[in-house]
């Protein structure tokens, strides 16, 4: 098995091939040119609730809520070569923590999402002590355990509400002492911001020295020790961080539908989130996002009104992507087509 | 002729590596192939056998084109090769590297190879991961022999042989030559491919750029090292 | 002491739950540790298998018929393991055969659920098989006992496939590299199929043997793939006596485990495998062929 | 004589019942240029994943300037300066050349951990990883992605990145293997470029090469040091000719005329 | 457009027509039972010329799927984009949880026709009504009974390890302790079909010296458990009894002879004795050609709750068709008659089933109605 990757932008032997600007940050036109598009696409994100109605704005909150989990398995997928089922136990877990802060301690969206977090990096720290020591399909199967167990716990605590889920949550306020928000909008303007944050912090850890030791790890965990570097370290860095991230996306879920359940925690959506990193082409950050909007818009809209084919509707786009989209959708842009590279799962493949 | 190829083009996803390359090498006859790192020999090795799937050209062998068919189809009309970078099989022991690839009677048999290359016998249980680098490179000539090939293309073999090893793979190879064998071998071991080969081809970003007898070869010092970039 | 004579015929039903797993899951670890190619679609045809059982059987079981089931599950199994090795072949990554063979799954499941519907189906054994015979101090199904049989001899014909012939050899060397199997003159294709098409006819094979204990119904294609993944880690991949151990762990686990520790038998069967992975993440039995290559 | 920066006693490895290591003792100088020969299946690479760390020898001690690293993990002795190469290229295929040197760079002269950006910081690094570059030839590649490289491209990288590691001592596991003999040429150089005070062990069967950058030569058979010496010496051994050298050592010029140095 | 007004509400459809929004599980796990519903509502409307009081009914049907991830998005979606005056359906008890602010909010009427958590809300609203059960409601009545049937004897306990298992058996066993009944043990299994292997369970039952067991379970852990008993106790005396899900619908021609004998308890059979009952089974049979099961006649219910409340709603929006359910009084219902509660739960008779053979066809028949437990 080679992981040699067969993509071959230039290959006349002598041509010069400029360093991209992107490797090793010294600023550039096209860094310039991906923040206009982020602030874009920003700004039109944010006018969304000026004129849509209510029941696309809340579609679009869980979309984003669910973009920014997906986010974090790409940090470890994508950039660590980590391939986790994990995440949705930490989602899990900031959703939770946020709804019990609603019920028991404060309906203030900021102290909501700090303890989600907090409580999502607690817990990835401690497992990623266990979790980081091994790799590929068996660092999956342990993430699978960790989602399996914490959703059984979930399942099983009367704190959490069971299996019937957490409700009652109130509505969470952004001002100390304000009202609580009910409006779709405004819910939806919060989990934007938690969004935002989230993304632009996925992107600052990506292209800082950390995120290259990240991709050092994927490509090949022996060298990075062979040069000195701590990979358990680095490994245990990028998972609490990841985890945190999707403690963040599980306090956006909850602020938007004020309601966890079990289901929260689950395979099905580690399996879904999963697949839309692969989907949107694993180690770019906007692709996998792109491809989370597509998968929620099949599960909930077309899935809803398909007579029960959601399903399958979703296997199909699943198994086209393969053949059709071989580096993602984050492949249709050549530009950061080099970025992505395949994860092996079974530990890295290497020429004899 | 036992192998010709005709304006052979061939690259990676899109992008050219060999610009129209062309050979021809008859029955027991030896050919070298130099050049600089890079320059595609491996490239044009590996498209003769099949493994890198030519965009056009021909490889005729025998007469009949094979370019753009499988490895297999190659390797049963008689084309035995000695990758670059040796591509043991991590997770086979010698001894079946030896019996999976013995799939043609002829005068090699795997007991015959293990007295040519005593160390793989002694190895008969190690896994291809657990050789050191030369035993893989024993182990990928031994593997190409027992297919009992006409046609013996090898990139490289000395790399990583201890020169006794060395000097052994060249007195096998000329013996093989004198069987009948032809032998096609890129080498970055000059004295190796000069006891081998007959003639000499020296590459250049993709295009063969020089083709002589090894004696006229050697006769020009200085030229052989303009060609090979050396000084 | 008391409790191992009132447990002995649990453990027992372990032994006989772990053969169906074995079998479930061996073609699983056999197309991964082989072909390198994580099949999530493994489930589904193990799921077909137990609706083959359903199509034959449902209208009332005879030798005849039972013996028919398992040609026809071999068959249909078969089948779909060659389908599915013609579409992975251009998809080396693991993620994106893991985003192919899922894609599969869910499609299967829900074709599954437009033929079959979503009843729990029941599928006789055997009638020769189907009563009970007293056992240690209480009647024990008969069905169960020679289901450790089977296991057994699949297990034994299997290890000697592919370690006492060459076959076993040109298979892991299809894996480690492909092309240079292609260049000593084999076509990678047939083996790629063989051994795709032996696995899912096992595991159509271990679906419909498994289908009198378990019924047939959308959600045990997801049971069947959890229970092969976490047997083949837990045994160590690509290895036919770790998935043997495994599955026997996880037959155990689920039955003595359960009995003994009822308020935990949620957590059970991956407080295990998390544990085993941590003394031993390779597994308890890895393959000593390695995995992917060694310097 | 001063004090020697490496120094084994008694090392070995054994595999089962094969001992590839077997009760190894000598001693590298402080910038010495020192060779390690032997034939195939000697245990050189073997002896040279338990200095450098990644496998942990089965008995004996390592001291690495005058401490017992022993114990020490592969991560903590490339931080003391004891960093390697290997002998079956293990690069980051799917990042640039330019990434591949940077990860080095950085580890040693950034900050490894630095999130936030800072484009004084990231400048300095990409010059460093620049000069790193140009010093093994690939400056005018360090955009590609490694992957695309070709096999003799990798052998330079592999240098660029251990020399990118500020190196105490550098092992070098047949680094001219694959090489060219223009490569070769120019991978001589940069060695004999290097400032005297890198200490540096190779093994490589190019014994023109050894011979040419060597001031001291061991000769490691089946596990075991039969002979040590300078390269004169070593040459002459009759045990070493016996398990090495053969008898095919230079009984003709390569070329007629003209320039038969090369190779 | 905009989301920054205020909740909108059900519109209410044009004059002289009704939209109706239906939310069950298409796929996934409860797909059979959600089938089940669908049939029951919709002969509702075929009986009535689609109208329900007299309005016309646009029909919009929805796929809850397996649980709240996919069913609250689902049923969100007839709320606040189809704008419908009414949700009917909901199999999954977190699903209805989940979605009960959307429905308050929105001031739109949820008539829960299956998920039967015991406390659906913290407090009835006029949007949230349920025309099945709850869970603690359906067992509690089999307390006495089977305290008179065993009498010294003791009851071995299990159920599925989820809310709506323990609620249900928790619901047994506080009427049978307090009828002075004795508990051998009590163990719940791992739920959501990961259980398949009951022999474990059974042994231990063989172990406790229990006279009879009390269960519950459904779907396809009603048959494994069901086969299971009668496999490794079968011989022993020991008596199956439990909640009516163990043996309704299709799970019982699944169970075949193993289900003879076993009794059990809930608010409907398709064997009940009463007028409305044979024309219901009859008008469900030939529509459908199968027997309805009690999903069916919630659903159905539901249909016919819908109605009485529309033909006394000021108008067809959510907030009048709320209020009026409130007024709707007796339902005359398949089961029997029934009103709500100040739960907005079903106020019903329960009955005493057993698994028999009647005409060559296995079915629940009625032994008797049992007293409220
Ligand atoms: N798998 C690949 N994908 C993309 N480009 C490749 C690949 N393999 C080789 N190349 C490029 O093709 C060119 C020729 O490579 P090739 O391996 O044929 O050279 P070579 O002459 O054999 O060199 P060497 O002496 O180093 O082995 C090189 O520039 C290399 O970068
Ligand atoms: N994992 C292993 N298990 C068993 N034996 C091994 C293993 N790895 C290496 N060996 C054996 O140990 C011996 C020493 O190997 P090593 O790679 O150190 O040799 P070397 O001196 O570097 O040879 P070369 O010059 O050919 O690279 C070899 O005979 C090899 O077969
Ligand atoms: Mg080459
Ligand atoms: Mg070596």
């Amino acid at each position: 098995m080679s992981t040699i990757n067969n993509e071959k932008t230039t290959v006349d032997p002598g041509t010069k091939t400029p360093a991209p600007r992107h490797a090793v940050r010294g600023g550039g036109r096209r860094r310039w040119l991906g923040l206009l598009l982020a602030v874009v696409a920003l700004l039109v994100l944010a006018s969304v609730p000026l004129w849509l109605s209510p029941y696309p704005v809340t579609m679009l909150s869980r979309i984003l809520a669910f973009a920014l989990l997906v986010v974090s398995v790409d940090l470890l997928t994508g950039y660590t070569g980590l391939p986790t089922l994990g995440q949705v136990a930490y989602f899990g877990a900031g959703a939770y923590a946020a709804g019990l802060t609603g019920i028991y301690l404060t309906t203030n969206a900021f102290v909501q999402m700090v303890v989600g977090t907090l409580v999502a990096a607690a817990l990835a720290l401690v497992t990623g002590i266990v979790a980081v020591r091994t790799k590929g399909f068996v660092f999956l199967m342990v993430t699978l355990a960790i989602t399996e167990l914490a959703h059984k716990q979930a399942e099983a605590m009367a704190l959490t509400g069971g299996s019937n889920g957490l409700s009652g949550i109130p509505g969470i306020s952004i001002l100390p002492g304000g009202e609580p928000i009910a409006l779709v909008g405004y819910l939806y303007w919060w989990v934007l911001f938690v969004f935002a944050l989230g993304v632009a912090l996925s992107v600052i850890l990506v292209r800082s020295p950390m995120g290259r030791s990240m991709r050092g790890i994927r490509d090949g965990e022996e060298r990075m020790r062979a040069i000195g570097r701590r990979t358990f370290m680095v490994k245990l860095v990028a998972f609490t961080f990841a985890g945190s991230l999707a403690g963040m996306a599980g306090t956006a879920w909850t602020a938007q539908a004020r309601f966890v359940s079990p289901g929260d925690m689950a395979f099905a959506l580690a399996a879904i989130a999963l697949l839309s990193v692969v989907f949107g082409g694993a180690g770019t950050i906007w692709g996998p996002i792109v491809a989370a909007a597509i998968v929620i818009l099949i599960r909930d809209e077309i899935g809803a009104i398909a007579d029960g084919r959601g399903g399958m509707i979703l296997g199909f786009v699943f198994v086209l992507a393969v053949f059709l989209l071989p580096r993602g959708i984050a492949g249709l842009s050549r530009r950061r087509a080099a970025a992505v590279g395949p994860t092996p799962i079974a530990g890295e493949g290497d020429e004899l | 002729m036992l192998l010709e190829v005709k304006d052979l083009v061939a690259g990676y996803d899109g992008s050219r590596v060999l610009n129209g390359v062309n050979l021809s090498l008859d029955t027991g006859e030896s050919v070298a192939v130099l050049g600089r790192n890079g320059v595609g020999k491996t490239t044009l090795m590996e498209s003769i056998m099949g493994l890198v799937r030519p965009s056009s050209g021909q490889v005729l062998i025998n007469g009949i084109d094979l370019a753009r068919k499988p490895p297999s189809a190659l390797a049963k009309a008689g084309v035995g090769i000695v990758p670059q970078g040796r591509r043991v099989f991590a997770s086979l022991t010698v001894e079946e590297h030896l019996l999976i690839s013995a799939r043609k009677r002829g005068e090699w048999t795997v007991k015959s190879v293990m007295e040519l290359m005593p160390r793989l016998g002694e190895r008969r249980t190690n896994l291809g991961s657990q050789l050191s680098g030369g035993e893989q490179q024993m182990l990928a000539i031994g593997r190409a022999l027992v297919g009992n090939p006409k046609l013996l293309v090898l990139d490289e073999p000395s790399d990583g042989l201890a020169p006794a090893v060395v000097g052994q793979v060249g007195d096998v190879l000329t013996r093989l030559r004198s069987t009948g064998l032809a032998v096609l071998i890129v080498e970055q071991d000059l004295r190796l491919a000069f006891d081998v080969a007959e003639r000499v081809l020296v590459m250049q970003k993709g295009e063969i750029v020089h083709s002589s007898s090894t004696a006229e070869f050697r006769a020009d010092g200085k030229r052989a090292h303009a060609l090979l970039g050396v000084g | 002491m008391d409790w191992f004579v009132a447990n002995s015929v649990t453990m027992v039903n372990g032994i006989a739950l772990g053969a169906v797993l074995f079998i479930v899951a061996i073609g699983l670890s056999l197309v991964f540790g082989t072909m390198d190619v994580l099949n999530l679609a493994h489930g589904s045809i193990a799921l077909i298998g137990a609706y083959v059982g359903v199509a034959v059987l449902g209208g009332g079981a005879s030798s005849a018929l039972s013996f028919a089931a398992v040609l026809v599950a071999a068959l249909v199994g078969l089948l779909a393991g060659v389908l599915l090795a013609v579409l992975t072949t251009s998809v080396r990554d693991h993620l994106r055969q893991a985003m192919l063979t899922l894609g599969v799954a869910m499609i299967v499941g829900d074709l599954l659920l437009m033929v079959f519907g979503g009843d729990v189906k029941t599928v006789p054994p055997p009638p020769a098989l189907a009563g009970s015979v007293p056992f240690l101090g209480a009647p024990y199904p008969v069905y169960r006992l020679v289901l450790i049989g089977v296991g057994l001899v699949v297990g034994i014909g299997l290890w000697l496939l592919l370690e006492k012939t060459t076959i076993g050899a040109v298979v892991r060397a299809t894996v480690n590299d492909r092309g240079m199997v292609e260049a000593i003159g084999v076509r990678t294709r047939l083996v790629l199929a063989g051994v795709f098409g032996g696995g899912a006819a096992l595991a159509a094979v271990g679906g419909l043997i498994a289908s009198p204990l378990m019924g047939a119904q959308p959600g045990n294609d997801n049971l069947m793939l959890v229970y092969a993944l976490v047997i083949v880690v837990i045994g160590g991949l690509g290895s036919l006596k770790g998935a043997a151990v495994g599955a026997l762990l996880v037959g155990e686990v689920q039955t003595v485990g359960v009995a003994l520790l009822s308020g935990y038998a949620s957590f059970l069967m991956f407080a295990v495998m998390a544990a085993i992975l941590l003394i031993k993440p390779a597994g308890l039995l890895p393959s000593k062929h390695g995995h992917g290559g060694g310097h | 004589m001063s004090e020697a920066l490496l120094k084994l006693e008694g090392v070995s490895l054994h595999y089962g019942s094969l001992k590839a290591v077997d009760d190894v003792s000598f001693e590298v100088e402080r910038g010495a240029r020192h060779a390690l020969i032997g034939p195939n299946g000697a245990g050189k690479s073997t002896l040279f994943s338990v200095i450098g760390g990644a496998r942990k020898a089965t008995a004996g001690t390592i001291t690495f300037n005058g401490q017992d690293i022993t114990a020490e993990s592969e991560s903590t002795r490339a931080r003391a300066g004891l960093v390697r190469t290997f002998q079956h290229s293990s690069l980051f295929l799917n990042m640039s050349v330019l990434d591949n040197v940077a990860l080095a760079v950085e580890g040693f002269e950034g900050r490894p951990w630095r999130f936030f950006p800072s484009p004084r910081a990231d400048r300095k690094i990409r010059e460093r990883t620049m000069e790193h570059l140009t010093n093994v030839g690939l400056a005018d590649r360090a955009g590609e992605l490694c992957g695309n490289l070709s096999h003799g491209e990798r052998r330079q990288l592999e240098v660029g990145m251990v020399l990118a590691c500020n190196p105490t001592m550098v092992l070098f596991d047949e680094p001219a293997a694959g090489m060219s003999a223009a490569e070769t040429h120019r991978f001589m150089d940069l060695i004999e470029s290097l400032p005297a005070d890198v200490t540096v062990l190779i093994v490589e069967h190019d014994l023109d090469l050894v011979f040419r950058l060597a001031q001291s030569v061991s000769v490691l058979a089946a596990g075991r040091l039969i002979a040590h010496g300078s390269p004169a010496e070593v040459r002459e051994d009759e045990a070493v000719k016996v398990a090495y050298l053969g008898e095919s050592e230079g009984a003709e010029p390569l070329f007629y005329s003209g320039g038969s140095d090369v190779a | 457009g905009g989301s920054l007004g205020g909740g909108s509400g059900g519109s209410g459809g044009t004059s002289g027509s009704v939209k109706i929004g239906l939310s069950v599980p298409k796929s996934g796990t409860y797909a059979a039972l959600g089938k089940d519903m669908e049939q029951g509502f919709k002969l509702y409307l075929t009986q009535n010329d689609n109208k329900l009081g007299g309005k016309t009914v646009q029909l919009v049907e929805t796929d809850e799927g397996n649980g709240p991830q996919t069913g609250i998005p689902a049923t969100e979606r007839l709320v606040t984009q189809d704008q419908v005056s009414a949700v009917v359906g909901l199999v999954n008890s977190a699903t209805a949880s989940g979605l009960a602010n959307t429905f308050n909010q929105n001031k739109v009427p949820l008539i829960v026709a299956n998920a039967g958590s015991d406390k659906l809300v913290d407090t009835p609203s006029d949007y949230i009504w349920r025309t099945s059960f709850t869970n603690g409601g359906v067992n509690a009545p089999m307390g006495a009974k089977v305290k008179e049937e065993i009498g010294s004897g003791s009851v071995y306990l299990l159920g599925s390890d989820y809310a709506a298992g323990k609620e249900q058996v928790g619901g047994f066993k506080k009427a049978f302790t307090a009828a002075g009944g004795k508990v051998a043990g009590e163990e719940y299994t791992p739920p959501f079909g990961a259980t398949t292997d009951w022999q474990p369970y059974l042994n231990n039952v063989r172990n406790s010296g229990a006279k009879a067991v009390y269960v519950f379970y459904a779907g396809s852990e009603a048959v494994g458990f069901v086969k299971q008993f009668k496999q490794f106790l079968g011989g022993t005396g020991i008596k199956l009894y439990g909640s009516g899900f163990l043996t309704e619908g299709s799970v019982l021609d699944a169970q075949g002879d193993a289900a003879n004998g076993v009794q059990t308890s809930l608010h409907y059979s398709d064997q009940l004795d009463n007028p409305k009952n044979k024309e219901f089974v009859k008008a469900y049979s030939d529509a459908y050609k199968t027997s309805p099961t009690v999903y069916s006649v919630q659903a159905y219910d539901a249909a016919n709750v819908l109605a009485e409340a529309l033909k006394k709603a000021d108008g067809t929006t959510g907030e009048a068709i709320g209020a009026a359910i409130g007024k709707v009084g007796q339902i005359d219902s398949p089961r029997g008659t029934w009103s709500f509660n100040a739960q907005h739960d079903p106020d019903q008779k329960y009955y005493l089933r057993e698994v028999r053979v009647v005409d060559g066809k296995r079915v629940n028949a009625v032994v008797e109605e049992l007293k409220a437990g």
